[in-house]
């Protein structure tokens, strides 16, 4: 393992540190428990804090900021924040019109902002993200992963907070948001846990690892590297086929939102060479790519491979995703 | 239970998962994500460390602050869930005597109800309540028999071990491995891994001490 | 070598058209010879026009658009592109205030710059980037690497151009921000050429490369990896060491710019790390960090490593750096 | 010079860069960026598919058009210099006879002498030009002297090798490889080698027309 880090305990403080530093104006650091709040706190709006294990830059904190989250709880790389995080961030960050967790769905976040939102006073609800349509939803199980679907929720409900919105409205719609997304992702290599320090899956040269999820855990199956129109294909015949399997199948003309996701080891050139594929393919199912994203923004670590994410656009949901935001890591309109 | 007790088993149990550190690594690294012994840990070192604020607490309240601490330290799954079965644990001890075994199986499947409570879980989804269920069940039916200590002990170790292999061939419903589907049969649950370690460091001890 | 690819002959080309198509309310593409522009065109401004080698995405395509670029020319991975793209571009941008060509220094690109800048009608003029202090400048040899300083000329000379600024006005201030930049590069990985299929250069598993260049050319020295602080405290001294031998010795208390850029695979938690590590630095020399950036800006296709560049700031930079941009991969201010 | 000399020569050259790929490509990655054989395949590769167009143009026209296409498809470094190197020797062919070995002797080293202008570089500085100045240098001389056609294409390639070799030894002050500082030395660089190479092919082509 060759990694950017002095000691790897420390390794999580430091990083944070520089990334509050590099954005000094935007977001503000707290530590002990760890936690990132706005630089200025806003006033009269639903609290919107968000969490995960670390590992996955620009998510979570890369989102703190005016249309976004007020706050972000950072954990161990690729482990869940511990309530007591999720306290503090909610006492810093609370304007009295309540919390909004939005929460990944894996059993450890989960099971941790559960704990938070019993053992807190104020008031608060929970969006849990599943977009991850990798993994085939039944109920009795866990149900699906929370993957980059969960910057567009951050992004939407961002939008709708900042209006003022309460908290069950902003709740519908980061549950609505959610249930209109889809993703898959695919790795080309495996990511190393700087506290492991040794890859996290073994993968061979001419091997890719399909449904891959965002902290390298396995996918649907294990396939022989093929050329991206190939690959990008399957990831989109699984988005689609879910979206037929639930209450809102596409009629054609729909509009949506087509975001490429890098992992973080994965060229730009790539990933805008599987945005052009992915965009023939939606095209050709009678799809309107009306907006668009393309870069690293639920990362693991420096895995190679990418997510393909779509989201089913309506009126609502495009009004606050065009809507101004200023972050680290998403800005427009100001 | 006494308090010095948990503290000897606390560094026992940080010396068993150090010792185990390849194999739970790997058997996240292949049905999770491949940080659950670098959490268990993390974890038990918090509780070595804070030995000296342990050591004048009555066990119920030393067992409520391991709770708290691991709530705090571990994060992931495994987190909440030990968290929960130490402070459900401290509950009922603290509501009653833990001097006899009875009383201590009493609030061994205190802490287990609390984990399935918080897991959503029960026995057969893969997961550390394979280990942590049969455990409690049998630790309760030796207690009510006149099975001697060293007997109970015995078979509580067995109980752990049939409980952890028993996760190689199931599918996982809770946790991360349930993403895997089919892909997880063949593997061992880490979390039930660590627990059989737990448990079968504990019951050493205990046998130790006799 | 794995890679999101269908014909490697064809990577360049479905990548700039995903690119196009993911941007197209920004950017357009023109085929054969290839170049982008802004999708609209502005007025009665110097036409800026960078170009280079592909595989350093998002430069140059990305800073395309209001405030940045008016047109880039991509060549094939790591190649200059050729004159005629050039000269197409310089058509289709130009004002009739001249063309601002902004040319990284490699033999390659200033010679195909060269020649278009000779077959040119119009008015024109050549910035050239040098930044990279891996080199030690000498007047007899090619002179220094133009690396991720780079973004900072085409962001300041952009803002100046959109003022109505004239070439020769425009061109000064791109030499001046040239001057008062420096870089240094590390590699902990190599980069694969797509059409080569093969690592660009061995590396062992506890090695880095420092002072590599971003198509992956040696460096000062192989060395044995170390942690990051000591790998930071050289790259900033050998920054620093090139100030001190310049015009421009920076005083305490001199306002900086710090960009830390990745390379394309290093998790954007190590780029924080690094940035914290190399502000210490700088401000233990009593340098005042006033304005940062971190990300990915200058990358070598999927290289774990990184660059660290300091710009002396002064208050006319300061103001072209802080003026509104709009581009696929910076935007502010609008 | 005929334009069909052209033609065959532009194929031989292509035949010899493919063969050649494992060295053009390593000596690139070891000093440069590692493409320069990929810039020079498709820049030959480029030539051989107009084959048609040139078919029918003089020999001066047919160099000119090779010095465009070749500006516009290799790039880089090596993409300018050869395109300067063709035009440049066009313009002297269509200036001049080239029937003679003499006359194609001073159309070579004028287009010798665009390379170097374009460079702005000279012999000694481990470039291309460490191959094209001593071999244009003796081509002029030896076509000055009653030395056969044989002798003269032998020596030819003599040069070119010897100019190769010559660069291994070299600190590069221009193009990419000067970046290296004396961590070149010991490295052939890639572009004297592929211009040794397109010179023995087309030498080698000449004696056996003979
Ligand atoms: N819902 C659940 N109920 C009981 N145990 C669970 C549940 N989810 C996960 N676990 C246990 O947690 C273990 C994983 O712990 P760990 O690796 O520390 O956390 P994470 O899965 O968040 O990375 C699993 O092996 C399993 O035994
Ligand atoms: N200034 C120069 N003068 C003459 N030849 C040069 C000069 N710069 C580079 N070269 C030649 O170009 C070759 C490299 O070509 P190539 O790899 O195709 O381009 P690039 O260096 O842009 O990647 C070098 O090996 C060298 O022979
Ligand atoms: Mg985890
Ligand atoms: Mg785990
Ligand atoms: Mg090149
Ligand atoms: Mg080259």
């Amino acid at each position: 393992m060759k990694k950017f880090v002095n000691k790897v305990d420390d390794m999580l403080v430091e990083s944070l540190s520089g990334f509050a530093a590099a954005h000094r104006d935007l977001v503000a650091l707290h530590l002990d428990p760890n936690y990132l709040t706005r630089a200025q706190k806003p006033q009269n709006k639903v609290a919107l804090i968000s969490g995960g294990g670390s590992g996955h830059e620009p998510l979570h904190a890369g989102f703190i900021g005016y249309g976004m989250l007020d706050a972000a709880c950072p954990g161990h790389v690729f482990t869940s924040p511990s309530p007591d995080q999720m306290l503090a961030a909610a006492e810093a960050v609370d304007m009295g019109k309540g919390v909004l967790f939005i929460v990944k769905n894996y059993a450890g976040d989960v099971m941790n902002f559960e704990m938070a939102s019993e053992m807190l006073a104020g008031e608060n609800a929970t969006v849990l993200t599943s977009d991850d349509v990798a993994v085939i939803n039944s109920t009795y199980t866990t149900g699906r992963r929370g993957v980059a679907g969960t910057v567009i929720v951050e992004k939407c409900v961002g939008s709708l907070a900042e209006t003022g919105a309460d908290l069950a409205t902003c709740k519908a719609l980061g549950d609505k948001v959610n249930q209109r997304t889809g993703s898959m992702g695919v790795a080309l290599t495996s990511c190393t846990v700087p506290a492991a320090g040794r890859a996290t899956f073994d993968i061979g040269d001419n091997e890719l690892e399909m449904g891959v999820g965002i902290h390298g855990e396995p996918g649907r199956r294990r396939e022989a590297m093929r050329e991206a129109d190939a690959i990008v294909g399957d990831m989109v015949a699984a988005i689609l086929q879910d979206f037929e399997r639930s209450d809102h199948k596409p009629a054609k003309g729909q509009e949506i939102l087509l975001l490429v996701n890098g992992f973080g080891g994965t060229p730009l050139m790539e990933l805008y060479l599987l945005f052009n594929s992915a965009a023939k393919v939606l095209e050709g199912h009678g799809l309107i790519i009306s907006r668009s994203l393309v870069g690293n923004y639920v990362t693991s670590l420096e895995m190679a491979g990418a997510s393909i994410t779509v989201c089913l656009l309506d009126d609502e949901i495009k009004r606050h995703w065009d809507s101004p935001v200023h972050t680290p890591a998403l800005r427009w309109g100001r | 239970m006494r308090t010095e007790f948990i503290l000897s088993a606390a560094a026992a149990i940080q010396q068993a998962i150090l010792a185990s550190e390849s194999e739970l690594e790997s058997l996240d690294r292949e049905i999770g994500d491949g940080d659950h012994f670098i959490n268990m840990k993390r974890g038990s070192a918090a509780i070595v460390d804070m030995r000296s604020e342990l050591a004048d607490l009555s066990p119920d309240a030393a067992l409520q602050k391991i709770g708290m601490k691991l709530l705090s330290t571990i994060g992931g799954a495994s987190g909440p869930l030990l968290a929960s079965f130490f402070m459900a644990m401290a509950k009922t001890a603290k509501e009653r005597e833990t001097d006899s075994l009875a009383g201590i199986a009493a609030a061994f499947a205190a802490g287990v109800d609390a984990v399935k409570q918080r897991g959503k879980a029960d026995v057969g989804e893969k997961t550390m309540l394979d280990v942590l269920i049969p455990v409690a069940n049998r630790f309760q039916t030796l207690t009510a028999t006149d099975a001697s200590r060293d007997e109970i002990f015995a078979a509580l170790k067995d109980a752990a071990q049939a409980g952890m292999l028993s996760t190689r061939d199931l599918v996982a419903t809770k946790g991360r491995a349930s993403f895997l589907g089919e892909r997880a049969i063949g593997h061992i649950d880490p979390g039930a891994k660590s627990c059989q370690v737990m448990i079968a460091t504990v019951c050493d001890l205990a046998l130790d001490r006799h």
